[in-house]
Formats: C-alpha cells, structure tokens, sequence
C-alpha cells in the first residue's frame, strides 16, 4: 500500500500521551499477546522479532485472584472475525507482579498492564501495588483498565456501562499513577459510549481505548446449538472494523479525548482508517494472534518513505 | 526439552506439492525461503494468502523436513482444508514452525515404543519413527477402511488395522479392528515395559493412556485442540492437567506445553477432548 | 450443504404469525428488494422467479411524505459487508398506497408493508389509511414498523431505542390491523434489546423483527475521511451474522416472543442458525441485493428432503 | 424501449477468456449456460465465486454478445477488478445481465452520429458502432496514451485521441489532445444535427453534453455510478434528473432509467459524479 498524502507520522518514533512518553503508536492488545512471547522466540526474514516498532504490549488483563477462565471450547473462528468466552484466564495479580512484570522489564519490553476487578474500589490498591513494584521500571508504561470484558458478565454486560462507576474507577487508580499513563478501555455494547468516555475523561484517565469485543452469537449447525458453553462471546476481528470507526469517532467528535483505536486492524491500511479519524495510537488483537508480526509490520508499513 | 527445540520462524512458502495419498489424505509440501528443523511432534500453523486467508491459521503436524521443504499430511473437513485442498503448486502459503512440544526421543534407558496411530495422528508418529525407531519398536496405525491408508508411506515397520477391509492392496496386509487390539495382538505375552506413543482421535488416546497406566508404562499422546494462535498468546487450546496446588488441577496451554502431553499428568475425567467432524 | 437432522421444517409452507397465514418463513428484508421487481423480471436456470418459495417482501420504508434520501455516494461495500446512509429514499405513503400496494396486490407478490414515521401517533392514521386501501387484498399480510432507521437521525440515534415510544408506536397501529400480522423492528444500536422487546408485545405486535443494520464507519484512506457524507451509516452483510445472532438469543430467551431473524443471511446455513434460535422466520437484506435469487434459494435449499 | 429490451437471466458462466487488450485495459470473455441478448449500453452485474466472491457485484457494459459467450472490456482500479484479472480459464463467474437502458437505436429520421468513448467508456459505444454504424457516423475514442489504446478493436471507423503519443502503432494514427477536440476537428463546418452518444470519465460527458446543448443537438450520456445491486432494489445509484414537480429535480435511479440518459433531462449542476480512481 502507497501511504496518503496526509499521513506524515511516524509510528515507530517516540510520543507524549498524559505524563508518559511512550516508544510507539501501534501496540498489541490485551488478551491476544498474553504478556509478549515467553519461552520461545520467533524470527521472521523481515524483522528480527515480533517486539520491532511495536509501541506497546498491552499485557492479558489481570485480575485480584488467579482465574482459570471458562469451559472450551472458548474461541470459535467466524468467517470475518473470531468470538471467545475465554472468561479472563490469568496468572493472578501478585503471581503477574512477583514473575511477569519483572521479566517483560527485565527483556525491554514495553508494556501497559491491563487490570479487571469486580468492584471500583479495588483498582486503588492494585494501582498502588503495582507503582510500587513497578517504581524503578523504565519499560512498564501505563495502566490500561479493562472496564469492558462482555465474556465475563453473564450475558456480556457488565459495570463498564455506567458512566459512575466507570468515574470511581478511574479514580480509584489515577492517584498512584502520577507519571504512568492511564487509558479506559470501554466496551462497545452501549448505545453511547460517549457519556461512558466523559466521565472516565473527567476522573482523570489520559486516553480512551476503544473498542473492545462486540457482543456475538454463533450456532454449530450440527448441533443446533451455540459453539460457546455461556451462548454470547465477544466478537473480534476484522468484521467490527467499521463499528470500531463508528464509535472511535462518536467518543473524538463528542468528547474530544486522546483515544487509542481497536478493532479489527490487521493492516497498515486499517490502521491509518483509526489515524485518520484522530486516534493517537491503535491496538491490534485478533490479527496479532494469527501473525506473530501484525502490530511489527503495521508500524513498519506506517513510516513515511517506506510504506 | 523447549531449550533444544529448532527456532521458530514465520515464513511464507510456496506450494511444490499438493496431491491426495489416500482415499481421505492430502500430502502438502512447502518450499520455504529458508530450512526450518522440527522434532518429531511438533507442528506447523498453516495459512493461505490473499483472498483466501483464514481468520486464524490452521495446526498441523510435521511430517517431514528436507532442506527449505516442510510436508504435512492432511484430511479435509471444513473450510480451511478444503481451501489447502484447491492450493495449486506455486500458489503461497503462511507457515509459522516448528510450534509445540514433541514426542520424547528415545535414550539408551529407553523401553521399545509401543506406537499408536489413528488416522490424520499418523504424521507425528510417522516422523518419530524415521528419526527414532528402532528394530524391536512396534509401531500400528489404524483407519477406516484400506482406501484410506497411506500405503507409500507406510514400510514394513508399520502394522495396519482397518475397519472394513475393502481397498487393501493384494500385497499388502491389513488387520480387522481397533488399532489398540492390534496392537494387543501382536505384544502376546511378549515382556513390557514399552514406551506408549500416541496420536489420533480421542478413543484412542483414552485407550492408549490406560493400557499403559494398567501396565505402569510411560505414555505420551498427541492432543488435538481447536487453536487460535498456536504460539501460546491467546489462552485458546488449554487442557486439563492434575496440579498439587488446590483445586487439584490447571489449565494447560496445549500449543506449548503441548501437543505432545505425558498422559499421566492429563486430567483425564475433566478433559473433554473433541475430533475433528466435517460439518454439515 | 446437507440439512442438519434437527431441521424439519419447510420454510416454503404456510405458517401462522399472529392473527395470519403467512405463505412462507424466508423473507425479503426492507430496504434490500425495493418494492419488489418493477418492470423487468430476472430469470434465472433453477428458479423462474425471484419471488419463488418466498414467504414475502417487506417493502422499502415509507413515510408520510415523500423522500429523496441522503446525497451520494450513500451505499458502500466493506470487504465483509456494506454501509449505507440511503436515508429511506422512498414514494412516499399516498403514491405506494395508490399505485404500489395495489400493483404488487395484482402480480399476486405476498407483502409486508414497512413505516417509517417521526412520531410515534403517525402510525395510526397510516395504519388506518393502508387497512382502507388494503381491506380486499389477499396477498398484503401485514405491517413492518421500522422503528430503527440509525441513518436517518443524525448520529443514527433514534426514537427506537426507547421502550416507551417503542409500546406507543405499536400500540397506535394495533387496532386497525385485527386480521394483519404487525412486527415491530428494532435497532441493534441499544446496550439490551430485551426491554424494548417486551414493551413491544406488551403493546400488542405479533413478533420481533431483528435486527437492522449497526452503526458503522468507514474511511476513505485518499482523503482520510468517512466514505459517506454523512460519517456514519447502517453496517449490513455477513459481519454483522454474530452480532444478529446475539440480540435474536437475548430477546427470544428473555421475552420470548415470536421473532424474525435479519442480518448477514446469505445462505440457507445461515438462516439455520437463526432458526435454530428459535426464529419463526427470516429476512434476507444485503444478500438479496447481490443475488436476485438469494431469498428464494435459501428457501428451496431448506426444504427438508431437498438440501 | 424496456419494452424491446431482452430478457434478464441470473447465470454462473465460465471465464474462456481473460487477457490484456492494451497496457491498461483486459478483455474478459464467459461462456454462459445459455445465451443472453443485449442492447448497446446495457451492462451486466458479475461477481466471482467461492473465496473470492464479493459483498456487490460489479457493473460492467456489455461489449459483445455471440451465442452463449458474454464479452467485457475492465481496467484494474481496487479489489474487485484485481480479482477479475485474477481469473484464469474455466473459473466460474456470477453474471446478471443484461441489465439497465442502451443508447437509442438510430432510425431513418435519425442524424448520423458523433461517437465520444473516453477510456474504459468504449465496449458500449463500440458495441453501438457495431450493431447500428452507418457510414456518416463519427467515431472518436479518446485515452491517456497510445498504449492504453485497444488498437486491435478499433477499425478503421474509429479516430484516435491521446495525450501522450507514445506506444502509438506506426501503421496507426492517432491525434493529440481531448475526444472532444478531435471530434470538433473532424466534423469542421459539416452541417449537422449529430446524435451525440458518450461514455467515459465525467468530464467527458459534461463536454459531449455542453458541445450538443450548444447545437440543439440530441445527446445521451452512459453514466457509471457506484452500484449496489444493478437491478433497481437499493437505491445505491442514484443521479439527479429534472423533473416538473418540485423542487424541479428528482433521483432517477441510473441502474434502471439508466446508466444512459437524455443529456437534456439531467441535472447536470447537481450532479457530481465521480470518476473511478484506483485505490491507494
Ligand atoms: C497440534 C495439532 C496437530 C494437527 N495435525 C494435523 C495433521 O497433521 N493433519 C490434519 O489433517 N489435521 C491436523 N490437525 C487438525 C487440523 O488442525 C484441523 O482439522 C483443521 O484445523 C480444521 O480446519 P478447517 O478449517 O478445515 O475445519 P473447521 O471449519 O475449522 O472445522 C471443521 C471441523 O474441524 C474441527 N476443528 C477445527 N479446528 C480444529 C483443531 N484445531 N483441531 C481439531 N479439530 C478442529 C471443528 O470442530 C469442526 O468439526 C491438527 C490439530 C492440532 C491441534
Ligand atoms: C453501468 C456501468 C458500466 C461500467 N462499465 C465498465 C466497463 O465496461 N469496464 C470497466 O472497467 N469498468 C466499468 N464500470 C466501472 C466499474 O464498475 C468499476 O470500475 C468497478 O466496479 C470497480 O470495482 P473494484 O472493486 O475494482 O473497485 P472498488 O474497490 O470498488 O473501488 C475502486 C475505485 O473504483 C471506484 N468505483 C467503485 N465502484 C464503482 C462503480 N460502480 N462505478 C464507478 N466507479 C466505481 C471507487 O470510487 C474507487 O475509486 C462501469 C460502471 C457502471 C456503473
Ligand atoms: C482471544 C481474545 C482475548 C481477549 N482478551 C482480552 C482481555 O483479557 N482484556 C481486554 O481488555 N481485551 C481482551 N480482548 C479484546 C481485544 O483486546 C480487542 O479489544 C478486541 O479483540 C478488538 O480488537 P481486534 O478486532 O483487533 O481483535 C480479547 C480478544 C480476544 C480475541
Ligand atoms: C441499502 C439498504 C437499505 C435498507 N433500507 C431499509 C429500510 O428502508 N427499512 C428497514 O427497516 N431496513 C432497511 N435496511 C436494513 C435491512 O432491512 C436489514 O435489517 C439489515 O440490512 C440487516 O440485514 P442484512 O445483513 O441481511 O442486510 C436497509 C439495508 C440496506 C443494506
Ligand atoms: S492456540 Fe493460542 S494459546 Fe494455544
Ligand atoms: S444499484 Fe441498486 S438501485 Fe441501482
């Protein structure tokens, strides 16, 4: 693809958002880079490893206790995209302080720690713990609060959809984070996410990241019934592109906020639909997880005089 | 054994082959840009290019290598197959490998394998005994019926059982049943121990594992999962195993710390398992 | 593709909806088959007619007064669906009720008549008007309330995603329509569908028709702006199936009403996964428009027997 | 005239041929289960199969029709005529048609006619020539340079226009400059009426319409808009014509009441048009 005129940014150089200068502006996001490789390296002939110009790695959310998730199967491939219920599988908040975020610094790995709870309140002392064992760390970056899982609620909707208690939470974790950046990342299944993106603006958090997995169904035709055990998951991929813009632009045009753009990119060319729009920086999930390299060569194909 | 097994690469190759081998296998072959090693076992995550790209890549496991050349086996039952099936030869194709965890190589301490094959599990198995088998090895693969074997692929070593016999070459010979009653058949009284060495649909895995925990020998079994990522990042593919740590079992990320499991750590009553249907 | 063996039904017999015999479950949905064929017939080697099997048309939305719709381009294809702000371009209601109904009444093409009004008493006298004029027609079943056009209203909020105005809509056309089947179709642009649903059938109608198009985006990477004029319009086609699926699930397991699949149908499999919801019927939009044989096909192939 | 327009028929029919006329233009020839008629000017609606299918089929004029195979002139411009090209001999293509009104057929009281195809305009206007040309008429095709010329089906009744003469033949000629210009050159003080049939880039027609209005002279004008379905349900492809009623103009939908219109009933300051630009 041949960049636009208009597009003169490079995504691979260093930029400001809130109290942060961050590496880049194409990250990976949560729950489809788990907390980067582990283990096991990859090389491609292209780019020596799936971390090059990639701004940040949105790390699997976290929650208090660890969580084993939900019954398989838990992600089904659709035509156009995915739908998962994999129901928050983590490590657990300390087991992710003590081991993971040690050693994504230890690698150089830029990260932004992704947090769920059940209760606003709680994000205060997660927030407080992780900037305390995350004080010295050049490469952890931010807090992205996960305020939007629809596989985790019965149902798919959950307390990430009034506008209160998205404020208390935000609230609850900026004070602990005075130079780290702070993104609410919202669910989609609302009629507005305006009114939603407000108030977490007003409470405090630098950024929105939007969008998370839109509510989806699928039927196993054999069976009659849906392919997921809990019926609903969320739908990802390149499918919710459109709807992804739709409510990307609602929150810039209505509220103005930094917004970090999700879903369904898994080009340099459906990127720059996000950048277009004003979105500062984009995430890419689901095409992450088929290509080691997605976010890598969406930076890459991004910089002016070489796309 | 993670700190032995070859680097992962991801590389786009070109179809050299791509022909049927048997009433119900494909064999493909890519040319990569450059060789690749695996371990017997491991496997690859295969997508097409252009319009017909998959949401998600398809796992397979490895057949062979040769050079800058990677082979599969493969059956086709739903979309993405019957998109590897119409894969013409120079036509490009997205292979992320070697992936996952491989069947243990034999030491000198070793008891003969005792090598359990059902259908599209043979590739794994096939390469095991290429890179490993040795002469008192007992290695038996089972089908369906004599049209759906791969008879090239198999020599000597390799026993056949097959459901329906039609399809059997006059040459060469195919026993009635179960591949795990074959198998059986052929040990007698022969003295154990054996290293038990499976891959197939999930009945047999299930008897593979407990006729070797009956008779205390080691097990290891190829698994199966749906997988979104095959490299370990989107916590889709997990399986049971037995944890010591409350509630007594774990959730194992079967593309990485699989597929190849020892069964005895499986949580066999919790493990759904499932097999590869073609849908209506 | 070979019918599952749950699937008994043959979706080109009569069936009762409400108070009416309705001739068949696969539907043309509004919008994606104009008022049917006007002028030219298509024929095609399998079927002689597009209309064959067909259980109806639900004919493009009309309103009071004549519409010329909203400026081109206002239809665009995603590469798994379509947008389009058409901004219900139509005759408006006195020209359909005196040259249209009576047309497709005479060429025996078995119609639900779509509305569209801005406030919610207009679809009495429109329903009393249309019951008039329509009193002797045997092959008018019905009414469709459109109460969920998202590229009318700008932002493409509506009057539909509020239960109240919801039940008085209803509740303004159920009386003058004792011996016609009344639907109301609602927006998929709602956090719950669930409530606007029930106040539905508590008003009176005889099913759910679900759902119409979401709202979506897309840019134009020349320019770096939205495709359509208007920024944003109704996402239709296969990539919003799941999303379909999702919201037919919620309403027919909570409220339990009769409900009337729409969005992405393109193939008999997948008008199963609706029915296997429990959907009484199905509408085909988007694909209707690539294929003229699209709803009929799905019918003939979900004839137990024949698939 | 849609009285005398020739049935429409839904068919699958199977490319025979698809080859580059010139540097920028491909032939595309099915071969249908059954022969369909055509009036200059109608089109068909195609769309591949399988993977490749699209959302909406493509628009196309008809350039000529000759038992059961269809012929089309394209130009690569985004994902759809990528796949087009794409095409090799014996893949199936979706093609309803034909579709929409066709330029007028001349009668005896009708003038000899002015021809302006611009670029991909031509297979209407040249299956026109070849249904209805008489010798007075004057046949004027227009392009960026002789290259993009399809030199081969264009006989000794069509001038030539380019902007750039390379890639000219030697044994052919072609003039510098706009369509337009070579057609006022070539009609010099010859005395009209003409009939005035274009087909090309918006601009083109704009100036067809102007250079007849100017004369009184009858014109129709193909217009390509972008389209949903071809066959009139969508309301995707609307243009603006004048009309009695308030506010003095309406949308006609140009899938049905066109693509080709009286220049004299459009509303020619409203409409925009648009010029297909190949996507970055
Ligand atoms: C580690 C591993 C190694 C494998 N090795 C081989 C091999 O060597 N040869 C071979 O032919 N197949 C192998 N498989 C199975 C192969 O991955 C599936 O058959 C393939 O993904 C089906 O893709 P599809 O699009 O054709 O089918 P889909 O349309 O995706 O599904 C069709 C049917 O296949 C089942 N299915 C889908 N994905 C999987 C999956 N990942 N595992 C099992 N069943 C699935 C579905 O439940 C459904 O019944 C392997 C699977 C794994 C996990
Ligand atoms: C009645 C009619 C007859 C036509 N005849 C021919 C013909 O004989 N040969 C030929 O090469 N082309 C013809 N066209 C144009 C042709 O339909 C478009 O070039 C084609 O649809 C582009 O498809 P695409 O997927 O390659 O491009 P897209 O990816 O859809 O779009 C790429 C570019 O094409 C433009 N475009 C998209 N659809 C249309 C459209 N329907 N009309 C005009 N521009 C469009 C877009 O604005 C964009 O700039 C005709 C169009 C119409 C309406
Ligand atoms: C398998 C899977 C797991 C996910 N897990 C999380 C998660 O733990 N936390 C989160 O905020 N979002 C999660 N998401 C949502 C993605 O981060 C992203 O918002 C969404 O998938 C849309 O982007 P995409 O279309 O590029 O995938 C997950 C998505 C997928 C597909
Ligand atoms: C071009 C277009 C026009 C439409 N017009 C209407 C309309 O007038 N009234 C209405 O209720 N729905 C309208 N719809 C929505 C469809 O009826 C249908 O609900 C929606 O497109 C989802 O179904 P699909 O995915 O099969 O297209 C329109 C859809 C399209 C694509
Ligand atoms: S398939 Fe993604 S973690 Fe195993
Ligand atoms: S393209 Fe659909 S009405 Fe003309």
């Amino acid at each position: 693809m041949s960049l636009p005129a208009w597009w003169t940014v490079d995504p691979t150089e260093p930029f400001t958002l809130g109290p942060r200068r961050l590496p880049g502006r194409v990250w990976t996001a949560s729950g489809c880079f788990a907390y980067g490789l582990t283990g096991h390296d990859i090389a491609a002939e292209d780019l020596a490893s799936p971390y090059v110009g990639v701004g940040a790695v949105v790390t699997k959310t976290v929650t208090p206790m660890p969580r084993a998730g939900n019954p398989m199967p838990r992600l089904v491939e659709l035509p156009h995209g995915a739908i998962n219920s994999i129901g928050l599988e983590n490590v657990g908040f300390e087991s992710f302080l003590s081991d993971v975020l040690p050693d994504l610094e230890a690698r150089g790995v830029p990260t932004v720690v992704s947090l769920a709870a059940s209760r606003p309140e709680e994000f205060g002392p997660m927030t407080a713990r992780l900037a305390e064992v995350g004080s010295g760390f050049r490469h952890w970056h931010g807090v992205e609060l996960n305020l939007s899982c629809p596989n985790v609620a019965e149902g798919g909707h959950d307390f990430g959809s009034d506008p209160d208690t998205v404020a208390a939470c935000v609230a609850a974790a900026r004070p602990n984070l005075p130079d780290r950046v702070l993104l609410a990342k919202l669910t989609p299944n609302v009629a507005r996410l305006a009114p939603l993106a407000a108030a977490a603006v007003d409470a405090g958090c630098d950024a929105i990241a939007a969008i998370n997995t839109v509510l989806g169904l699928e039927v196993d035709l054999a069976t009659g019934r849906p392919v997921l055990p809990r019926r609903f998951g969320g739908y990802s991929g390149p499918a919710i592109r459109p709807i992804a813009l739709a409510k990307v632009d609602e929150i810039i045009r209505t509220v103005g906020a930094p917004v970090v753009g999700i879903g369904g990119i898994e080009t340099a060319a459906d990127a720059l639909g996000f950048f277009a729009l004003g979105c500062v920086a984009v995430q890419v999930g689901t095409a992450q997880m088929r290509d080691p390299f997605a976010a890598a060569r969406t930076a890459a194909a991004l910089r002016p005089g070489r796309g | 054994m993670g700190s032995v097994t070859p680097a992962t690469w991801d590389l786009t190759g070109e179809v050299s082959g791509n022909a049927a081998v048997s009433a119900g296998l494909y064999r493909l072959d890519l040319e990569l840009p450059r060789p690749v090693g695996f371990l017997p076992g491991q496997f690859a995550m295969l997508n097409l290019t252009g319009a017909g790209q998959l949401v998600f890549r398809r796992p397979f496991s490895i057949l062979a290598a040769d050079g800058r050349r990677l082979s599969f086996l493969y059956r086709v039952v739903g979309r993405g197959t019957a998109r590897l099936e119409a894969l013409r030869p120079g036509e490009r194709v997205d292979c992320l490998a070697p992936l996952g965890r491989a069947f243990p190589a034999p030491g000198a301490a070793t008891p003969p394998a005792l090598i359990l094959a059902g259908g599209v599990g043979l590739p794994p198995l096939h390469a095991w005994v290429q890179a490993h088998g040795r002469p008192d090895d007992l290695a038996c693969f089972g089908t369906r019926d004599g049209a759906d074997v791969p008879w090239g692929l198999l020599d000597a070593r390799w026993h056949v059982s097959v459901d329906r016999h039609e399809g059997v070459p006059r040459e060469r010979v195919a026993h009635a049943g179960l591949v795990t009653e074959l198998a059986l058949g052929l040990l007698g009284d022969r003295p154990g121990p054996r290293l038990v060495l499976a891959c197939g649909p999930t009945p047999l895995l299930r008897a593979a594992a407990g006729l070797a925990q009956g008779r205390g020998w080691p097990c290891f079994v190829s698994l199966e999962e749906h997988m979104g990522c095959g490299y370990g990042v989107c916590k889709g593919c997990v399986v049971p195993v037995l944890a010591d740590a409350d509630p007594g079992w774990r959730n194992a990320t079967s593309c990485v710390e699989g597929p190849v499991f020892d069964a005895a750590t499986l949580d066999w009553p919790r493990y759904g398992g499932h097999d590869t249907e073609v849908r209506p």
